[in-house]
């Protein structure tokens, strides 16, 4: 072997790590998603505790530590609580960019939900800005059965 | 709930599919270069223990971070250490799909120093023994520089049982 | 506390968008020899040498399960004890620390590696950090998330474009004097405004670019400290947080975790007043409106005042705080490593080896990292010579 | 200086195949709880949360940052440690110096593993390089270990590789949290499926979902907390080169060389220990598979090669034997990764404190050790005792 190999161009191999997974979303997510699929009804989850409601709803309260049951419907309606336009792409992304991005406080929930805001002008998003969910018509039991949230 | 939701329990499939760029460094890519180009394997030395690594390497482990001395052509003829025969399909965290079953490996002590992993042929318990003397079959066509560059090993003719 | 943690060597690589002529092993090396050098240290268990291994690396990052097992290669792991620490690196330096007062350990060594370069997008891993329940299928990032809490910060208090981007002008700027950082140029507010919009409100130039380095460190006892140098640089506070997940259960523009996670390490270190006692700030912000937010949430002004505390020019070389005289993350330090490189430069500044970008009279030095979304995880080390 | 820390709670989940009625945060969530129970606290009363999982195994990048969620992190200090299999043990060794070090009273280890929602196998293979043998692996269901036993001691390696899933099959079957509880005959193990020759089925561990949790403390807290605190004595941390091909089986003098005996030796020599089957009481091993067992334990126990065979056969590990081996029935009936070797030192704690119900072993347990078993032979042993150090 010669010396000049050592003064080649570094080797790059180009590979890929793959692995299919499936997450479980629990008793609870699975109630919340299912609502959303069959009946297009949101609930939370109110902390016996802290009295907060959760929107997604969970079975355990993250700050208090504690079992929650009570289910709590809430309002397809919400208010924005920031926003971002997204403007490069991934292949992760469900949708094409430019897209919108927002948490929504819905009405009678404490927490906010991630989520699409769509059909609004990138110059007129505003912190503060009502909204309304906008479900798809054919729905798979996760949380794209909203298609988005649309200006009110 | 107006309707209460019977236990139907959803599950959320996703494919982790993350696409890499693995630099294969100064040691890893002289060993696939000449795999690639000349069908040979070379390892290198630990200039403190002396003991052959391979794949190379930039420091000896076993010696704490002693960096790597001379470099060893190897030999693609050896002998079975141990082997295994899988019949358990699984996925590959290189492509994402099963692999077909059943195939054998082998840990090959390479005649005159450094050993591997490899495929053996044929995947069977009662064709293959430790002991046997085994040659690498090595891909004529489209080598790119990769371990898959050898096919596989296989028995030496004249061991055959 | 009657024992004391010095920290007694400290190298780094060069931080540069791609690394390609280096393994992920090969470029841990690197630094970590010059630590072993510098000391003379070796792996040995009979209390001569360093007995104990702490790598921060990520499988994701490094495709790999268990992506310490090719590093114990080079942090001497054969035979001895390693641990992996499998986020920032400030933790692991925060972990040596403990492990060390613990009384298990008397020497330890920390190395951190990333090669943000290697995946095709980082973005790609980090969405695979969210809630797989409602979030993930969404394909939220950390820079989209980042992206959310901006928005929220300046929002809620009044914090515009134009302070956040005084941030990349400033870090850009350090990193001027600082032979190990990535990018430097010379910017101004307009630049960083009107470069590409990645997702409003952070601009290319308000983001971190993808980064490949390594960094390594030696801690101590204090006794070996001592004897393994004249310039022990201690660590004499340190404290992390964890705040909640879900995007939506925080306020995003309130950092309760730092907080947290600095009132730990200021008890610690018997720090009363954070603004005057710490002489240099070195901040993981890999987003312009990071460092404004952590500066409030360190308690270098009140909440709210991150804008006004980049107007008043405090934080720039020569003002009253320095904040970053290195450039920071702004110019490129890869996840994981960013937080250990803080830490170097701090100890590099405390030992008045920090080049053209010393600050005068450093004595007490405050470093900082953080993990997951949007600073779901702070870590804090106090040190001081 | 260094404090004297003591195991004060412990919660297991209730290890199963399927959990689909859990999410991981949820799952989790009951050993937790499980585990402040157990202590009779509270979670305002935790110090400090340590995690620990692989992240390949479920496909959660940082999965801590979503876990706080669950297992009480919240505004609390923590940090998340991963070492492969060796996890568990890393995370109960992390607990114990952070309450060594004196910054913290009370600390949380939570390790766990959602088998079910990845594939574990792929998961391990994705820990070889991808530039060299990644395509080569059987993940941990490897046969060399078997293949030299087997040339070494022919069929009666198969023989007491049986009597090994047999002994661990009926201690499961007393243990409610293990996940294969069913007794096994000799003829099932012979008979099961040949998963990678020579290793059958019921040779092999189980992919579990599960979580294992761990408060420790020091010792002024655990005099408060209980009235059995089980001491931990010492922790040894051995780990191995990174290439696995070469190293692990290709050396004549393997036995005293193996991650597995330096460590044991490094442990005995620091507390005293001479000859381990007699002075410690009982051995819960990180055991993959049957066969493993085997081998190892000479090394562990500083035996000639074979010599643990013998104690196999004559009944010594069995639960009340005179040194009961995995009374829990190890990791051959149970196998959440990321908790597994956090199981063991879980177990060995139950048995110093007498708790440990059904599987409780006849004989009185002073002095109990744990292994953990990952990467390139990692081991980790941890001694733990009923008297105070």
């Amino acid at each position: 072997m010669t010396e000049e190999s050592l003064q080649e161009e570094p080797l790059v191999v180009h590979g890929k790590l793959e692995i299919p997974f499936k997450q479980f979303v629990g008793a609870v997510a699975s109630k919340f998603l299912i609502e959303l699929r069959d009946n297009k009804r949101i609930f939370g989850m109110r902390c016996p505790e802290c009295r907060l409601v959760y929107v997604p709803p969970r079975s355990i309260c993250p700050k208090c530590m504690c079992r929650m049951d009570e289910w709590v419907e809430v309002s397809d309606k919400g208010t924005v609580l920031t926003y971002s336009v997204i403007n490069y792409k991934e292949p992760t992304q469900p949708v094409e960019p430019p897209f919108v991005y927002g948490i929504i406080q819905l009405d009678g929930a404490d927490t906010g939900i991630v989520h699409f805001i769509s059909g609004v002008d990138h110059e007129n998003l505003r912190v503060g800005m009502r909204v309304q969910a906008v479900f798809k018509e054919e729905r798979e039991g996760n949380i794209l059965d909203i298609k988005h949230f649309k200006r009110l | 709930m107006a309707k209460k939701a019977a236990d139907e329990y959803l599950v959320m499939p996703y494919l982790v599919s993350v696409p890499c760029n693995f630099s294969a460094g100064p040691y890893m890519g002289r060993l696939l270069r000449e795999m690639k180009e000349h069908k040979k394997l070379w390892g290198n030395k630990c200039p403190s223990c002396g003991r052959i690594m391979f794949p190379p390497r930039a420091v000896c482990g076993q010696c704490h971070g002693v960096e790597a001395g001379d470099w060893v052509e190897l030999s693609d003829k050896g002998t079975i250490f141990a082997f295994d025969v899988c019949y358990y399909p699984y996925i590959d965290p290189s492509t994402g799909q099963p692999k077909a079953v059943p195939w054998a490996r082998g840990v090959i002590q390479l005649d005159g120093g450094g050993a591997l992993i490899h495929f053996l042929e044929p995947p069977d318990p009662d064709k293959l023994h430790p002991g046997m003397k085994v040659q690498a079959v090595w891909k004529e066509e489209g080598r790119t520089g990769e371990m898959m560059d050898i096919l596989y090993f296989q028995p030496i003719e004249e061991d055959k049982r | 506390m009657g024992q004391r943690v010095g920290i007694v060597a400290v190298a780094q690589t060069k931080y540069e968008g791609s690394k390609p002529a280096l393994r992920l092993a090969e470029l841990a090396h690197q630094p970590v020899r010059e630590v072993l050098e510098q000391t003379g240290l070796k792996y040995t268990e009979d209390g001569t040498g360093i007995d104990f291994s702490i790598c921060a690396t990520d499988d994701f990052w490094d495709a790999m399960t268990l992506s310490d097992t090719p590093i114990g290669d080079v942090t001497g792991a054969h035979h001895r004890p390693a641990e992996k620490v499998s986020q920032d690196g400030a933790q692991a330096a925060l972990y040596a620390t403990i492990a060390i007062l613990s009384g298990h350990y008397d020497v330890a060594l920390v190395v951190a590696h990333c090669k943000e370069s290697q995946p095709a997008s980082r973005n790609l891993i980090t969405s695979c950090a969210f809630c797989p329940v409602c979030t993930r299928i969404l394909g939220v990032d950390y820079l989209s998330a980042a992206a959310l809490q901006a928005k929220r910060y300046m929002y809620k208090y009044g914090i515009t474009r134009e302070q956040c981007a005084k941030v990349s002008v400033k870090s850009y700027k350090n990193a001027k004097n600082n032979p190990y950082a990535q990018n430097a140029m010379a910017l101004t507010v307009g630049d960083v405004l009107s470069s590409r919009m990645l997702a409003y409100p952070i601009s290319t130039l308000d983001a971190y670019p993808v980064s490949d380095g390594a960094c390594a460190m030696i801690l101590a006892t204090e006794e070996k400290a001592k004897r393994l140098t004249d310039k022990p640089v201690w660590v004499n506070g340190v404290g992390n947080c964890y705040d909640c997940h879900h995007l939506g259960d925080r306020d995003l523009a309130d950092s309760d975790a730092l907080e947290m996670a600095a009132k730990r390490a200021y008890k610690m270190a018997e720090i009363k007043n954070p603004r005057r006692e710490i002489d240099v700030a070195e901040i993981s912000g890999q987003y312009s409106y990071q460092e404004l937010m952590w500066s409030e949430g360190l308690g270098f002004c009140g909440k709210g005042e991150g804008g006004k505390l980049i107007d008043s020019r405090a934080t720039e070389m020569g003002g009253k705080l320095p904040i970053n005289p290195s450039g920071g993350v702004l110019p490129g330090n890869p996840m994981i490593v960013a937080g250990l490189t803080r830490v170097v430069e701090c100890v590099l500044q405390l030992k008045g080896e920090a080049g053209a970008r010393q600050v005068a009279k450093a004595k007490t030095a405050l470093a900082h990292g953080t993990s997951g979304p949007c600073g779901q995880l702070h870590s804090v080390l106090i040190l001081g010579i | 200086m260094a404090r004297r820390v003591a195991i004060v709670g412990i919660g297991q989940t209730h290890h199963q195949a399927h959990r689909e009625d859990v999410n991981q945060v949820e799952m989790v969530n009951e050993a937790v709880t499980a585990a402040l129970e157990d202590a009779q606290l509270r979670i305002k009363d935790i110090d400090c949360v340590l995690h620990g999982n692989m992240e390949l195994f479920e496909g959660v990048h940082q999965p801590d940052m979503w876990h706080v969620d669950g297992d009480g992190a919240y505004l609390k200090s923590g940090m998340r440690l991963t070492t492969g299999g060796t996890t568990g043990g890393t995370i109960a060794c992390a607990a114990y110096n952070h309450v060594a070090s004196g910054l913290f009273d009370t600390v949380m280890a939570v390790g766990w593993e959602k088998q079910e929602e990845g594939h574990t196998t792929t998961g391990i293979a994705a820990m070889a390089d991808p530039l060299w043998d990644r395509r080569l692996q059987t993940g941990a269901i490897s046969g060399m270990t078997a293949a030299t036993m087997i040339r070494d001691f022919g069929e009666r390696a198969g023989e007491v590789a049986a009597m090994v899933r047999i002994r661990d099959g009926e201690n499961a079957s007393r243990n409610p949290y293990a996940h294969l509880r069913n007794k096994v005959t000799r003829e099932e193990v012979m008979n099961s499926y040949m998963l990678v020759h020579p290793i059958r089925l019921l040779h092999m561990c189980p992919q579990s979902n599960g979580a294992c949790v761990l408060i420790v403390a020091s010792e002024e807290k655990a005099g408060r907390i209980t009235e059995k605190p089980v001491w931990v004595k010492d922790h040894v941390t051995t780990h191995m080169e990174a290439m696995l091909n070469e190293t692990i089986l290709m050396r004549d003098d393997l036995a005293e060389w193996a991650s597995m005996r330096v460590c044991a030796r490094k442990l005995y020599k620091r507390n005293g220990i001479t000859n381990p089957v007699n002075e410690i009481d009982l051995f819960e091993m990180y055991d993959p598979m049957v066969w493993m067992e085997m081998e190892w334990a000479d090394w562990f126990l500083l035996l000639e090669r074979g010599g643990y065979l013998k104690l196999v056969e004559d009944g010594v590990t069995d639960r009340n034997g005179s040194f009961p081996v995995n009374p829990s029935g190890g990791v051959v009936t149970t196998n959440p990764i990321g908790a597994t070797a956090l199981i063991r030192v879980a177990e060995a704690a139950l048995q110093i404190r007498g708790d440990a119900g059904e599987h409780q072993v006849d004989k009185e347990v002073k002095t109990a050790m744990a292994s953990a078993f990952g990467g390139t032979f990692w081991t980790i042993l941890h001694l733990l005792s009923k008297e105070r150090p």
